[in-house]
């Protein structure tokens, strides 16, 4: 049995300190239950903040890979993601992600770049919702970020497709007024529903906006980080019947025997429940243990093994089913949507997965 | 002694370094890294020792340099080093959009640069057809092998960064040196004077901010070829600014070396150092020593090292001529 | 008779340049005490030091008796004695009427700030032609009018008044000389430097003639001998220095 | 059209005294002591993280948190004007290297205290909206903040020109010799500034996290508005951080409302430069004399 | 060879500079009085290029001086000393020179530099930084300094005696008197102390409130009533 060395480059502190912590903890609970579970091997997971700095990512891939690290699982932020997996590339060690959605990463022909999730998985959830509800009209408000822009042109191009009327608007990144927007909105666009493609201040910023302007829609809708108990706490007022993409329902209701053991660590390991930020650390690290314990096995740990043995791996996991492609994208991936309910997150769809019915319509004004 | 002092700077940069940290590709890149922003500071102080111009938005010539250099290798296929001194003519070019703000003094200038950093942010974001919009480029070329030194790599990298900047100080002592540099030099808090006696400040003012502007865009090249990314947010990013003014100062941006220096202590120090010693909030412990330094040494580590070592009577001596 | 301001060896510089050097002059209670001297010889280093804004390094300074070596200048303000500069020290990006009533800061002269404002109007009428204006962008002389009108708007008790007369019209000179004896004459104290040595001897009740940092001479005005001042002003006088 | 164009000049003006807000305290600083406080912004959500903090564990209104974020914020601003007073050197520049520095501490020390999660205050009436005349549309605390801009700015307005203190501070600003010619303890003048500027920064916070949405990264965000508010209104000056702050706010809503909010940022910048190439020293500065 | 057509100056409302016209020849020593506020040194701004004429002309040797910038102005021979001295910041006081050298003059010459801090008295401060270390009378010389360094045909002269002591004053003028014979000068004097302008000025100017209220000779203008009234004061000179 061996100890395996795996780097984990993550930002704790500056812009995105928050949401490198918050993955940052999906990952020590991987580890927790791997070395548990798994036996033979153990892993140590070497952690470096990147201060949401390229220069500093790459300098700590560096320094990890001389730390003697095999493999990495973390970054955040498609711009950091970059870089920092192509240093790990230039050592031919794994690369290992879901921080950064933007469909250029997998497209570098890097042999040791994966990626668990990806922006067409979150087009795909909202896409799908909408055609069950039989929406017929949709304005997207997104960030100019990388990421949003990417899922709202995504939106934009399948729906239209569909014969769904859509409309876009743009935001900058430090936008805190919204009324503006939803004001056009409500008075020119009157679409049915909205979709938010941004972050957790510009969904609050939204919401307040919409809230104060009441536009006549039937549902509103976005992405990451709003479907999640922590939103429901901060801001209740906000968020009853607002949908976003979700893997868990909340409380969560486990049905493997992997998700409830997930849960179970992560709440004594951090005294609360997983957010999906933790559960896609997990799911990618958890990945990368299994394929690095393969490999230590067949003896490729330091001849690209890991990455051989990523590229074979099809499983269920917490987030679904996840195999590899080529570029080390995951093509199964498809994100679930979870609606607010009076404190509860419900999982509404695809059909198979959900928890309970949508509430439709619904706002929160 | 102080004709020894250039030889063995050379030294210490082609040889001893190289040799003390070759193979610790981490430390390599920290050291490039400070670089990068010493010689975005040594273009700044240029701007801001002679000629009093403050800028607050040198990020705007370091990311017009990078993206030139992206878009000259990847669109027109340049060679590397041909585009990255070309994308430095073109940051030069581009600060000529800014010299309406030369009217400007003091903190409006430093702002208005700033105003300029954000509108080519904003242009870079949206002029998608150009720039790939916020998503920026990726597998930018590297730099390439030349005499069978591979430059794209570690210490090849370290190579080139280190030659641009010895060879902007080189540029900046001769300009400090000239009655044009005097002259911009004295323009910091009286340039009804200088005018009166025949001074055309705008016209030098404005080579100067050429000349920075080339500078850093230079700096921004060779960063995009090295990172091998951009997108607008990291190219124009604001940090670019305040690390490098943070570094002129702590170094001393009165002198010829303390932007320099002062990029590679602070960055090193907090990364090697202070980050070892405080994993997560290192920062802390940064924003204290360069409060400290401010308190205890006002014109900057340089000096407080020239001090310390008694070489402070000859600096004034050749500063006499 | 005793003195209100005394000034015993004292020293005082910029940094590592000493200026003064072991000066000491008494200042007579309700007297006009003229302090002449060639350019450079400290005159107005001594009125900061009197006045604190630069430290004194050995001696010390002593007014009604008590000692106030390197006192805080804002105290020696709020005991009645105020430093007239010369015009360069306004307050350059106020405006004119501002100024003066910043000279009315004193809490025991807020009170009248009105009647003060009205008498520095007066004295100057000048100054309330351009009352609206920057002060920055007053002339040479309007400067020095207003730095003479905000000091009197403290009501000092003494003065120390630097070159009053810089840059003044000939008209405007002799007005401010008639102020300044004015002043004196209602039982203020008057410390004047000058380089208009004929007009100050005219209004002066003593004379001290500074050199080099040092009081080279100390004389009542009236039996001051003006050729021997020139020659101990021009240093032609090696024997007679005290 | 006319709605649009009516509420967008609307929550324009709001959005300018929210600015002016976060400006002001920047504003004097700058005014009286040629200082940039690059730690402003990190003031500004000091005090919001105070109300924060209240609401969670004293249960207060934010507004009702005013009294401990001023003592908070209060203290450090004195505390940071302590160590500003100790630069013995080229003031104006050693100035940005501390308080960029003490902004470092700051925002790590709020990362530290208070975590990366964002936050807002949860008492409903600070955002059910106020409808006037069936056309414009605001949230309670928008306006309620709004309203207090204006007096704020009035009110310091008034200290600065009217009376004795805020003209000594104007004149320790300009000559601090000759102000202690005039009886004046420059010391005690410039304290009472900083003081003033943490008053006004704690407002500014509680006007954040009743409106907005707080996050430890936002201070640096804040001081670069602030400040290019500030250089907009020309130094130092208390009513050209109004009319800047609601140019800025009217623009950026009318570039929302006729373009589009990706370019409103854009629109503030070209503002910016817009005026001062036309106004070299802000909207409200004064030339001065040459010669 | 300084011809001055119909100047005149405004600050918002206030006229400072009022439809002054007046010549002057080469070599001449012009003396310019007034009362404070008068518009003297504004009248040097425009000149020099640091005030913008509402209207009228400024001609130098025949060359328009209203259409060239502050440093052509310079080099085309107006050199000017400031009343409140503004030396170059930054510099020590022989890099103040020689800046002014080679922008003015458009040459270095490190002797005749060395001859000027000489003339000024100067010479031991020559390595001192400009702004902070000289006194008054000092910074006043350096002013001078630098007007004559750039080698000048009209030199503008604001107030530089102020503040000297009789006999420095005599020394100041017997050491411009040299200065001016030397370089053959043509000199603008704006003065205060009227026993100065009478020893150095066959012909003076005197303006108030702008205008130009009296040209002659320093006997006929002192005795001139309007003169006596607005700036003597008192006794005739
Ligand atoms: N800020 C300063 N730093 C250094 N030296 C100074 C400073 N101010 C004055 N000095 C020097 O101190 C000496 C005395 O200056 P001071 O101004 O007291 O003279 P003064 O008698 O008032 O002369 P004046 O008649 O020219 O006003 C001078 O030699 C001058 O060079
Ligand atoms: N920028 C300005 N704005 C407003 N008024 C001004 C400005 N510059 C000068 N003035 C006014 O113009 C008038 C003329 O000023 P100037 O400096 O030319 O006078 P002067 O004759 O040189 O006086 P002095 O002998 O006192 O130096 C003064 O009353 C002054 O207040
Ligand atoms: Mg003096
Ligand atoms: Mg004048």
């Amino acid at each position: 049995s061996a100890e395996i060395k795996i780097g984990s480059q993550i930002p704790k502190t500056g812009n995105l300190a928050r949401v490198g912590g918050a993955m940052s903890e999906g990952i020590a609970v991987a580890a927790e239950m791997f070395n548990k579970k798994n036996g033979k091997h153990t892993v140590s997971v070497l952690t470096m903040d990147d201060e949401s700095s390229p220069a500093k990512a790459v300098a700590a891939v560096e320094k990890l890979a001389s730390d003697g690290v095999v493999a990495f699982t973390g970054g955040y932020g498609s711009n950091i993601i970059g870089p920092a997996s192509e240093a790990a590339e230039k050592m031919n060690k794994t690369y290992i992600t879901s921080g950064g959605v933007a469909t250029e990463l997998t497209k570098r022909g890097l042999k040791n770049f994966f990626r668990i999730n990806n922006s067409e998985g979150y087009a795909r959830a909202l896409i799908g919702m909408y055609t069950e509800l039989g929406i017929k009209s949709v304005t997207v408000i997104y960030s100019t970020k990388e990421a949003t822009e990417e899922v709202a042109k995504m939106l934009e191009k399948t729906l239209s497709a569909k014969g769904v009327k859509v409309t876009l608007h743009a935001f900058d990144p430090s936008t805190t007024d919204f009324k503006p927007i939803v004001h056009k909105i409500k008075l020119q666009d009157r679409p049915e529903a909205i979709a938010m493609i941004g972050y957790e201040n510009d969904y609050v910023g939204i919401l307040r906006a919409a809230k104060v302007l009441k536009p006549d829609i039937k549902n509103i809708s976005g992405v990451w980080s709003l479907a999640t108990s922590k939103m429901w706490s901060e801001f209740p007022d906000l968020m009853n019947g607002v949908a976003g993409t979700s893997t868990l329902s909340y409380p969560a209701e486990f049905t493997t025997p992997e998700a409830k053991e997930f849960a179970e660590t992560y709440q004594r390991m951090y005294n609360k429940a997983p957010d999906y930020l933790g559960i896609f650390g997990y799911v990618q690290s958890m990945m990368l243990f299994q394929a690095a314990a393969k490999a230590q096995d067949a003896g490729t740990i330091d001849k690209g093994g890991i990455s051989e043995e990523l590229r074979k791996l099809d499983v269920q996991t917490v987030i679904g089913r996840v195999r590899f492609d080529q570029d080390g994208d995951n093509p199964e991936f498809t994100h679930r949507m979870g609606q607010h309910q009076d404190g509860k997150v419900v999982l509404v769809w695809p059909a198979d997965a959900a928890t309970g019915k949508m509430n439709f319509p619904a706002v929160p004004w | 002694m102080n004709k020894l002092k250039i030889p063995a700077v050379l030294v210490l940069a082609y040889l001893v370094l190289p040799l003390a940290v070759n193979g610790n590709d981490y430390v390599v890149s920290l050291i490039v890294a400070a670089l990068t922003i010493g010689g975005i500071a040594l273009a700044w102080s240029m701007l801001g020792n002679l000629g009093g111009m403050v800028s607050f938005g040198h990020a705007a010539f370091f990311g017009i340099g990078s993206y030139a250099s992206a878009l000259l290798t990847i669109k027109a296929g340049w060679p590397v080093l041909v585009s990255m001194l070309f994308a430095g003519l073109v940051a030069a070019a581009s600060s000529i959009a800014t010299m309406p703000a030369l009217r400007l003094r003091g903190p409006y200038f430093a702002l208005s640069i700033l105003a300029y950093a954000e509108i080519f942010r904003i242009i870079a974001t949206e002029w998608k057809g150009l720039t790939g919009g916020a998503a920026g480029i990726l597998s930018i070329p590297r730099l390439p092998e030349i005499m069978g030194i591979d430059l794209g790599g570690k210490i090849g990298g370290y190579f080139v960064v280190v030659t641009l900047v010895i060879a902007m100080v080189g540029i900046y002592a001769v300009i400090r040196r000239s009655p044009q540099g005097l002259a911009l030099k004295a323009m910091h808090d009286s340039e009804d004077a200088t005018r009166v006696v025949g001074v055309n400040a705008t016209m030098l003012k404005a080579l100067m901010l050429v000349v920075s502007a080339f500078f850093a865009g230079l700096m921004g090249a060779f960063n995009a070829h090295y990172i091998n990314f951009l997108e607008p947010d990291y190219a124009f990013s604001g940090s670019w600014t305040t690390l490098a003014i943070v570094a002129a100062i702590f170094g001393g941006y009165r002198t010829l070396w303390g932007p320099l220096i002062g990029a590679l202590v602070v960055y090193l120090v907090d990364q090697l150092v202070f980050k070892a010693i405080l994993p997560q909030g290192h920062q802390i412990i940064l924003g204290a020593l360069l409060g400290a330094m401010v308190l205890f040494s006002p014109t900057g580590l340089t000096p407080l090292i020239a001090k310390l070592t008694r070489l402070q009577r000859k600096e004034t001596a050749n500063a006499a001529h | 008779m005793a003195n209100l301001l005394d000034v015993q060896s004292v020293r005082a510089g910029y940094g590592s340049i000493n200026v003064l050097w072991d000066m000491t002059l008494g200042i007579p209670e309700g007297k006009l005490t003229c302090i002449l001297g060639p350019n450079g010889g400290g005159k107005t280093t001594l009125l900061r030091t009197i006045m604190g804004l630069i430290p004194a390094s050995a001696g010390n300074v002593s007014f009604e008796g008590r000692d106030c070596t390197n006192e805080k200048t804002w105290n020696m303000v709020s005991q009645g004695v105020v430093m007239i500069p010369e015009g360069r020290m306004i307050f350059r990006d106020m405006t004119v009427e501002d100024n003066l009533l910043v000279g009315a800061f004193p809490k025991k002269c807020r009170a009248r700030y009105k009647q003060n404002l009205d008498m520095a109007y007066q004295m100057f009428p000048r100054l309330k032609e351009r009352r609206d204006q920057l002060a920055s962008s007053l002339s040479g002389g309007e400067a020095q009018m207003l730095a003479m009108g905000r000091g009197l708007m403290e009501e000092p008790k003494v003065i120390l008044v630097d070159e009053p007369s810089l840059g003044l019209a000939p008209v405007i000179v002799d007005e401010v000389m008639g102020i300044l004896d004015n002043l004196r004459n209602q039982g203020r104290t008057i410390v004047l430097v000058e380089q208009n040595t004929n007009k100050a001897l005219a209004i002066a009740d003593h004379v001290h003639l500074v050199r080099g940092g040092k009081v080279v001479l100390s004389q009542d005005a009236d039996q001051v001998d003006l050729a021997h001042l020139h020659d101990l002003y021009f240093a032609r006088d090696h024997q007679n220095a005290s | 059209m006319f709605e649009l164009f009516a509420q967008s000049a609307f929550s324009g003006v709001l959005a300018g005294a929210y600015y002016a807000l976060i400006a002001l305290g920047l504003a004097l600083v700058f005014g009286t002591m040629r200082v940039i406080n690059l730690a402003h912004g990190e003031l500004v959500l000091l005090a919001a993280y105070v109300a924060y903090s209240a609401e969670n564990k004293l249960h207060l209104d934010p507004l009702a948190s005013l009294p401990l974020a001023v003592a908070v914020v209060g203290l450090t601003s004195i505390a940071v004007y302590g160590l500003l007073s100790r630069i013995k050197k080229d003031r104006e520049l050693n100035s940005l290297i501390l308080t960029f520095g003490l902004g470092v501490i700051m925002t790590n020390a709020i990362l530290m205290i208070w975590s990366a999660d964002i936050h807002s205050t949860s008492v409903p009436w600070h955002h059910d909206a106020i409808i006037l005349a069936d056309l414009l549309f605001a949230m309670n605390s928008e306006v309620f903040f709004g309203v207090a801009g204006l007096v704020v700015v009035a009110g310091l307005w008034w200290w600065l020109e009217k009376t004795w203190y805020g003209r000594a501070l104007r004149a320790v600003a300009s000559n601090r010799d000759a102000a202690k010619l005039m009886g004046i303890n420059p010391q005690f003048t410039e304290i009472l500034s900083f003081a003033v500027a943490g008053l006004l920064a704690s407002v500014a916070g509680i006007a954040i996290y009743s409106a907005k949405v707080i996050q430890p990264s936002l201070g640096h965000h804040l001081t670069v508005k602030a400040f290019i508010i500030t250089v907009l209104a020309g130094m130092g000056s208390v009513p050209g951080v109004l009319l800047g702050g609601m140019l800025l706010g009217i623009v950026e809503n009318l570039t929302v409302t006729l373009a589009s909010s990706a370019l409103q940022e854009l629109a503030g910048m070209v503002l910016f430069l817009v005026v001062l190439l036309v106004m070299p020293s802000g909207l409200f500065g004064r030339v001065r004399r040459r010669g | 060879m300084l011809h001055i057509n119909g100047l005149t100056v405004t600050f918002g409302g206030l006229v400072a500079v009022s439809d002054v016209t007046f010549d002057m020849r080469e070599g001449e020593v012009l003396g310019l009085v007034g009362p404070n506020g008068a518009g003297k040194t504004t009248l040097f701004n425009a000149i020099c290029g640091l005030a913008r004429p509402g209207s009228g002309t400024v001609e130098l040797m025949g060359k328009n001086l209203l259409s060239m910038p502050i440093h052509h102005r310079a080099r085309a021979g107006i050199g000017r000393a400031f009343q409140v001295p503004q030396p170059m910041h930054e510099l020590t006081v022989r890099e103040n020179l020689t800046v002014a050298q080679r922008f003015g003059a458009g040459k270095v010459d490190k002797a005749k530099i060395e001859e000027l801090l000489d003339v000024l008295k100067l010479g031991h401060k020559a390595d001192m930084d400009a702004a902070t270390s000289l006194a008054l009378t000092e910074q006043k010389a350096l002013e001078v300094g630098k007007a004559l360094a750039t080698e000048p045909k009209l030199l503008m002269l604001d107030e530089v005696l102020a503040g000297l002591e009789t006999t420095g004053k005599r020394a100041f003028l017997d050491t411009l008197e040299e200065v001016r014979k030397r370089y053959r000068l043509s000199v603008m004097i704006v003065e205060h102390d009227i026993e100065t302008i009478t020893r150095m000025c066959p012909r003076v100017l005197v303006l108030n409130f702008g205008r130009l209220i009296a040209d002659g000779s320093p006997d006929q203008v002192f005795n001139d009533p309007e003169v006596i009234r607005s700036y003597t004061g008192g006794e005739p000179a």
